[in-house]
């Protein structure tokens, strides 16, 4: 009855708003969106350098591996996990990656392989220890964060790996029509399918309905565990993927490489509007989320803030972007 | 790459134990240094316990007192900050096990012998041969280490020396890389963005440097680029010997932590050692490459 | 009480045969050997007791927990499903007593989670929503189905669980008191269904605490008690009392009793109350010792009239005066401060913590009366938990989880947590939900007394002869606005029900 | 499940039980004492220098900063919250501790007491962020870390504080009757007050009922948002201890002190057998956890594990440790 007559007016009141505040609606959260406009904005006016197309280039570049993780961190969010282990297997990733073909000498496709498989394997078993095991997401990871980067030193020695083909460097370095880099490509590429995966697959949808209500999700009859090892899965083999596109980046295999990078992604998801109590999140919200980490750590390069100065900054950036977007969230309610 | 370090063979007391707490493994300059330490305890027989701290101060006071706990002969120190280890040299002084510094020093507490080399001297060397390389005038910028490490503290600190005693040229940036070729890419990619006309980069350290040439190479400047690092790694040396780099500063760590174990074993055995041994510091240009790629 | 026709009914064709079911929990034995047939085109009604182990059975027929013991056989085939999904595939489907829906999701998500309309992989979103669509009507509810169910009345969602359970077209239906949280109406929509379903050979399990629908939709009736099959019936064959006697084992007189006179002092006079986009304008005072009851359909506002006087939303218009006194209730720490306490519809997500024991929760809104010197003595919080358990009847061990407790018990719980508040003014939002008959009368009686002894109290429900029953006045809203305030003598159940749908 | 429901079921069942299993639930949780019996009895074979008087002392003194900030996040994580900036604070109010004393030249009890306050400001702050701002934990105190680290940076420009009075370093170097630091003797006390002020005090234990269904308590009446703040500011508080401890342990303020800490804080606390859920937790379990942490680590350096394998186990160990006590838990219901 009256529940109908509510329904109504919601939809009453969607008519009147402005439709610019429509599209980001559509866009994914507009809250993380207008915080990126404004950074850019504020950003263009201190910096002459900032908005070029090769600086935006830049950024772009900069960003993709974090943007690939991120793209997994939001399936694992939304279904209310977290993963603290990505940094690590963009290390572990790149040094199999880097030891296959350097040390054991094998093509390097098999190399690549083998870097994307360790990283899927990486999240299988943190899968594994999260579904059957019963272990919370965030200590199943940060076992797995640790393991990982001790395998990665293990195998490396503590040392880089270094010797590939040259056609492996330039992957990333190649530009489409001079302007568009392959890994950016990639990254676009990726989230479209991401975005698609979530919004149109059966098993895309499940996983808003175990972040919001795991019971609930079972007792529907959706498969709950398969689904979390699945998300957990490619998590750990889009982590192996930024690791080999890190590899490409720097030509050399690091141990170290993407440490401490957990929680840039995790705050990037967040940014992106994804609740960390699991039921909601967007891959272009995510998008938008990196792009604002992005854009922050460049602009500020670019403007040559002494570094400890940096860090005050940029978490401060973090905390308004993210309460702005809550308390309007709020507001509306 | 130590062979020619061996050791005169007196001291072959099998049961010599020497704890070497080292301020980082996940840098490969100590790996190296620890490489050379092994190879030397080897050789000589000797027992040798390794511990990483991890870059974290706490933890090396936590791992020297374990090695007390365990009445190691000599403890051979590389700490992960002068100041911070001094209470923990006390500890073994008071503990009667005789310590040896490497790389870096230490504020107090008594030191048998201390291995060193000048990171100071060593960014001061950069320095100069980075402005001279780009005709004493320009734009130069600084990739720093992690805030807060003594390395980035005094490598800085000598690169501003060889600055402040330069009078053309102009540091446009200087921004934290934390000592990694991930971040030294990002950061030098944005710099070199927002510094069209930089002529050279100094980087703390070699892993940072790589990344630089991959910025440069990027942005198509690597051949006008002037690009100097530190720590004389493999691949720094690769890259110098193709012309990407144009210098690094050999601190040759795997003779320090030769040295070092030399040092702690002599002490051992109860022989005199030099209280200070320094392990050169040289700058590594294409000129003499040659010598440090084997 | 097995039947002697056992080997027959086991045949194909006849539907679910269970036989010796049972299940033990740490401490309680809920279910100790029942049998129960459930057989095509038939309704079983399932009635007894809070906590005598309907909800339990039904799990395991569902496939949510298996049986410690006993057999199940569907059409003659062994049953035994390892989970919902299973159960679902064999056509067994249910409507769980607690919402199972997931907030964040569309109507239509939640009606086809899991099985959405794909065309060529991907969900058909066009298609889902017109079946969803199609499926909502069926069930009565007029309400967009792209919306998230999270923002739908309490109501709106029980029926959003029906259309779900609907569009599953499965041969064994499990309805755990689906009317719960519905109005006469809605209820009336549902039994047509049942109806509907039932010709078409569909075999029910019915269960509810509401005496009434017995007679309108049920076929058998299964009585338990204490998680055994203690009675059952023909439908033809009984009456009311003799179900209660079952039920309970002892007999029960459901009779209201007048309410009581209440004291010309004011305790509470509110006065013009609204709330943005819930209900505006309302205006009533209640005396003490007064039973000031709320009527209204489904989504009339009710609740949040209730919330804003309990500050869990404070009003934003109007004003509160207790004791003659303008009160400011901006949180609901303002409102028992001013004697004023709720007793929410939602038991499970704002009555109780679910996780924590009984005696815990019960001592939530007293941790600071129960302290000594600063510190909590737990022999208190016994002491009182001991108390308040007896005077309510609450059937649950003190150590017991919360979530735990059968639903009935929850709802006492729930209540019982306030009265060592001494609270002068009572919300009691939904009292009776999903209680049993004893604790029904149980709960009228604690009203009564509440009353007597000076306490204002006002009740809101959606079934009418309990506010006809209890109060001496009746506030009747409709889509948020005050369209009645009916003294006693005047407040029949058409009047109430005209004002109810004007306005 | 919360804690209190799982030992009062527990009481309920006591009679039945065996004396000794009687005691370990009284302790805590007995899953988490147990793994830490068998890491001690496996330890002593392994290494004899382990189970020395000399190395308990040892071992106790390493984990006394880790167990004090262990102790606020129990508090935080039974409230359903998170603190990833006490790593910092633990740096920033060394540093600022060692400013007033070396540079502003005021007495030690005033540096002491301007640690103290930064480390409480901090955590106030922290909370603020969650309760008015209505950021999710994670993100509030993740950026509390980065402008608490930058913070430390801007005061001691990166440089270690040094030079303070002897009586100073001697605190926690003093050894009562010759085998107590003084730095276990807080540890205990802080931890009974701790233990006291969850079980018996109605704000303890109105942190569990906000842990497990915040929106329950504060229609109970409690004050959720006073409640979270004061959760917050101890933790806050007490990690700005932990940074002076080790002030006094190093001599010296170090800028990076601490980082990374959290983690391990964070992993005490959950093998102690709280939840990340919140509602769950115990003093004494985050203790056990603690210990587990000290013993593994010093075990590990004891018998001279490589550093790299060391991650690789110690990574293993939290996963088995937690994987175990949830198990068994699990297989009880
Ligand atoms: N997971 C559980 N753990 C422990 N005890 C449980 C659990 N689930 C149910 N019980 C107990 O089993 C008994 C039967 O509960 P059940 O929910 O089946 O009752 P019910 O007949 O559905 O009651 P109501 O009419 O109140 O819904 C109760 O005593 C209850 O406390
Ligand atoms: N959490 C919520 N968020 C948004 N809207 C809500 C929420 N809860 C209820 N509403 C809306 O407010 C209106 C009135 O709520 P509600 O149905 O609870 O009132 P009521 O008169 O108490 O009815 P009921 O019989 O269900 O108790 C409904 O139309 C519902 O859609
Ligand atoms: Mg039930
Ligand atoms: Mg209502």
């Amino acid at each position: 009855m009256s529940a109908t007559t509510q329904d109504q007016e919601t939809q009453a009141r969607e008519a009147e708003r402005p439709s610019w505040n429509r599209f980001f609606e559509r866009f994914g959260s507009s809250g993380p969106l207008v915080g990126l406009l404004v950074l850019v904005v504020v950003l263009s006016f201190l910096s002459p350098a900032f908005l070029t197309v090769n600086n935006m280039v830049n950024v772009f570049q900069q960003i993709s591996v974090l943007a690939i993780l991120a793209l997994g961190m939001t399936a694992v969010i939304i279904t209310a996990g977290i993963d603290l282990s990505v940094g690590s297997i963009v290390g572990l990733s790149g040094v199999v990656a880097g030891w296959t073909f350097v040390e054991a000498g094998l093509p390097m496709p098999v190399a690549f392989l083998a870097g994307l498989a360790v990283g899927a394997l990486a999240g299988f078993i943190s899968g594994l220890m999260i579904t059957v095991g019963k272990l919370p997401p965030f200590i199943a990871t940060l076992a797995m964060l640790s393991m990982a980067r001790g395998l990665a030193l293990v195998i490396s020695d503590g040392q880089p790996i270094s010797g590939y083909p040259d056609w492996f460097r330039n992957i990333t370095r190649y530009q489409l029509f001079g302007v568009l880099p392959l890994s950016v490509l990639l990254v676009v590429v990726l989230f479209l399918l991401g975005a698609a995966y979530l919004r149109y697959r059966p098993s895309g949808r499940a996983l808003y309905a175990i972040g919001g209500n795991e019971e609930v999700a079972r007792l529907s009859g959706l498969k709950v565990q398969r689904e979390k090892l699945k998300v957990y899965t490619a998590a750990g083999a889009l982590a192996g993927l930024g690791g080999l596109i890190l590899l490409s980046r720097l030509d050399s295999a690091q141990p170290t490489a993407g440490a401490g990078l957990e929680l840039d992604v995790i705050a990037a998801v967040v940014i992106g509007g994804a609740s960390l109590a699991g039921g909601r999140g967007s891959v272009s919200g995510t998008l938008v989320g990196a792009l604002i980490i992005g854009f922050l750590r460049n602009g500020l390069n670019l403007l040559d803030v002494s570094a400890f100065w940096q860090q005050v900054i940029i978490g401060a950036v973090i905390a308004i972007a993210v309460m702005t977007d809550t308390l309007r969230r709020r507001s509306k309610h | 790459n130590d062979d020619g370090n061996g050791n005169d063979g007196d001291a072959a007391a099998g049961d010599v134990t020497i704890g070497l707490s080292i301020s980082t493994l996940e840098n490969p300059f100590f790996v190296t240094l620890r490489d050379g330490a092994e190879a030397v305890a080897e050789d000589a027989g000797i027992e040798l316990r390794v511990s990483d701290a991890r870059d974290d101060a706490q933890s090396q006071a936590n791992h020297v007192q374990d090695f007390i706990t365990r009445s190691v002969d000599v403890l051979v120190v590389n700490p992960v900050d002068t100041a911070a280890i001094v209470p923990s040299i006390e500890a073994a002084n008071d503990a009667g096990i005789p310590v040896v510094t490497v790389d870096r020093g230490s504020d107090g507490g008594e030191i048998a012998a201390h291995v060193a080399s000048d990171n100071v001297l060593g960014g001061r060397l950069a320095g100069e041969f980075l402005f001279e390389q780009i005709g004493d005038s320009g734009e130069v910028a600084q990739l720093e280490g992690i805030a807060g490490t003594s390395a980035a503290r005094d490598r800085g600190a000598g690169f501003q020396e060889a600055l402040d005693a330069a009078s053309g040229i102009d540091l446009v940036g200087s921004q934290a890389a934390n000592f990694s070729r991930d971040e030294g890419l990002t950061v030098a990619e944005n710099v070199l963005q927002a510094n069209s006309g930089l002529a050279g980069v100094f980087a703390q350290n070699d892993e940072m440097a790589l990344g630089a040439v991959e910025a440069a190479r990027s942005a198509g400047l690597l051949d006008d680029l002037v690009i100097v690092g530190f720590d004389a790694t493999d691949d720094a040396l690769a890259a110098i010997d193709s012309g990407e780099m144009d210098a690094t500063v050999a601190q040759l760590p795997s003779d320090m932590g030769g040295a070092a174990i030399e040092a702690a074993i002599a002490i051992a055995n109860g022989d005199d050692v030099d209280a200070e041994q320094s392990v050169e510091v040289q700058l590594v240009t294409a000129d003499n490459v040659g010598d440090f790629l084997e | 009480m097995p039947t002697p026709d056992t080997v027959a009914e086991s045949a194909p064709g006849h539907g679910l045969v269970c036989r010796d079911l049972t299940k033990a929990f740490p401490g309680v034995r809920a279910l100790d050997g029942v049998d129960l047939d459930v057989r095509y085109g038939n309704v079983e009604v399932v009635l007894g007791e809070n906590g005598a182990g309907k909800s339990t059975l039904m799990k395991i027929l569902s496939g949510v927990q298996p049986p410690d013991a006993g057999s199940m056989h569907l059409d003659g085939e062994e049953y035994r499903p390892s989970s919902p999904r299973e159960a679902m595939a064999a056509g067994v489907a249910m409507i769980h007593q607690e919402m199972n829906l997931v907030p964040g999701l569309s109507v239509a998500e939640n009606i086809f989670l899991g099985r959405q309309p794909t065309r060529r992989g991907a969900v058909d979103y066009a298609e889902m929503n017109r079946a969803a669509a199609t499926i909502v009507r069926r069930v009565g509810l007029k309400v967009d189905v792209t919306r998230p169910v999270g923002r739908l009345s309490v109501a709106a969602q029980q029926q959003v669980e029906i259309a779900k359970a609907l569009s599953l077209d499965a041969r064994i239906l499990i309805l755990d008191e689906p009317t719960a949280a519905l109005g006469a109406e809605e209820s009336e929509r549902l039994f047509e269904i049942v109806d509907e379903l039932r010709s078409q050979g569909v075999g029910f399990v019915y269960i509810t605490h509401r005496l009434r629908e017995v007679e309108r939709v049920g076929d058998r009736i299964v009585v338990m008690r204490d998680g055994r099959r203690v009675a059952d019936w023909d439908r033809a064959d009984v009456a009311v009392d003799a179900l209660v006697e079952a039920m309970v084992n002892r007999a029960v007189d459901q009779v209201f009793s007048d309410p009581n006179e209440p004291d010309d002092d004011e305790l509470l006079r509110v006065e013009r109350l609204g709330r943005e986009g819930a209900f505006t304008d309302v205006s009533f005072a209640l005396r003490r010792g007064e039973v000031l009851g709320v009527a209204g359909l489904v989504g009339a506002g009710r609740t949040e009239l209730a919330r804003a006087l309990f500050g869990a939303e404070p009003a934003d218009e109007g004003r509160i005066v207790v004791d003659g006194r303008p009160a400011r209730i901006g949180s609901p720490a303002d409102a028992i401060r001013a004697g004023i306490v709720l007793v929410p519809e939602d038991r499970k997500a704002a009555g109780l913590v679910l996780g924590m024991s009984l005696q815990d929760n019960i001592a939530l809104p007293s941790l600071r009366g129960l302290a000594e010197r600063g510190i909590v003595k737990k022999s208190r919080v016994r002491q009182m938990m001991q108390t308040l358990a007896g005077q309510l009847d609450i059937r649950g061990r003190p150590t017991q989880a919360a979530g735990t407790l059968s639903g009935g018990n929850q709802q006492k719980a729930a209540i019982a947590k306030w009265i060592p508040q001494r609270p002068r003014v009572v919300i009691f939002d939904e009292p009776t939900r999903g209680v049993d008959v004893g604790a029904k009368v149980a709960i009228y009686t604690l009203i009564e007394e509440l009353s007597r002894e000076g306490v204002g109290v006002i009740v809101i429900s959606s079934e009418l002869t309990e506010v006809l029953g209890l109060a001496r006045r009746v506030l009747v809203l409709s889509h948020g606005r005050q369209t009645g305030l009916l003294e006693r003598d005047e407040a029949t159940e058409e009047r109430v029900m005209a004002l109810a749908v004007s306005g």
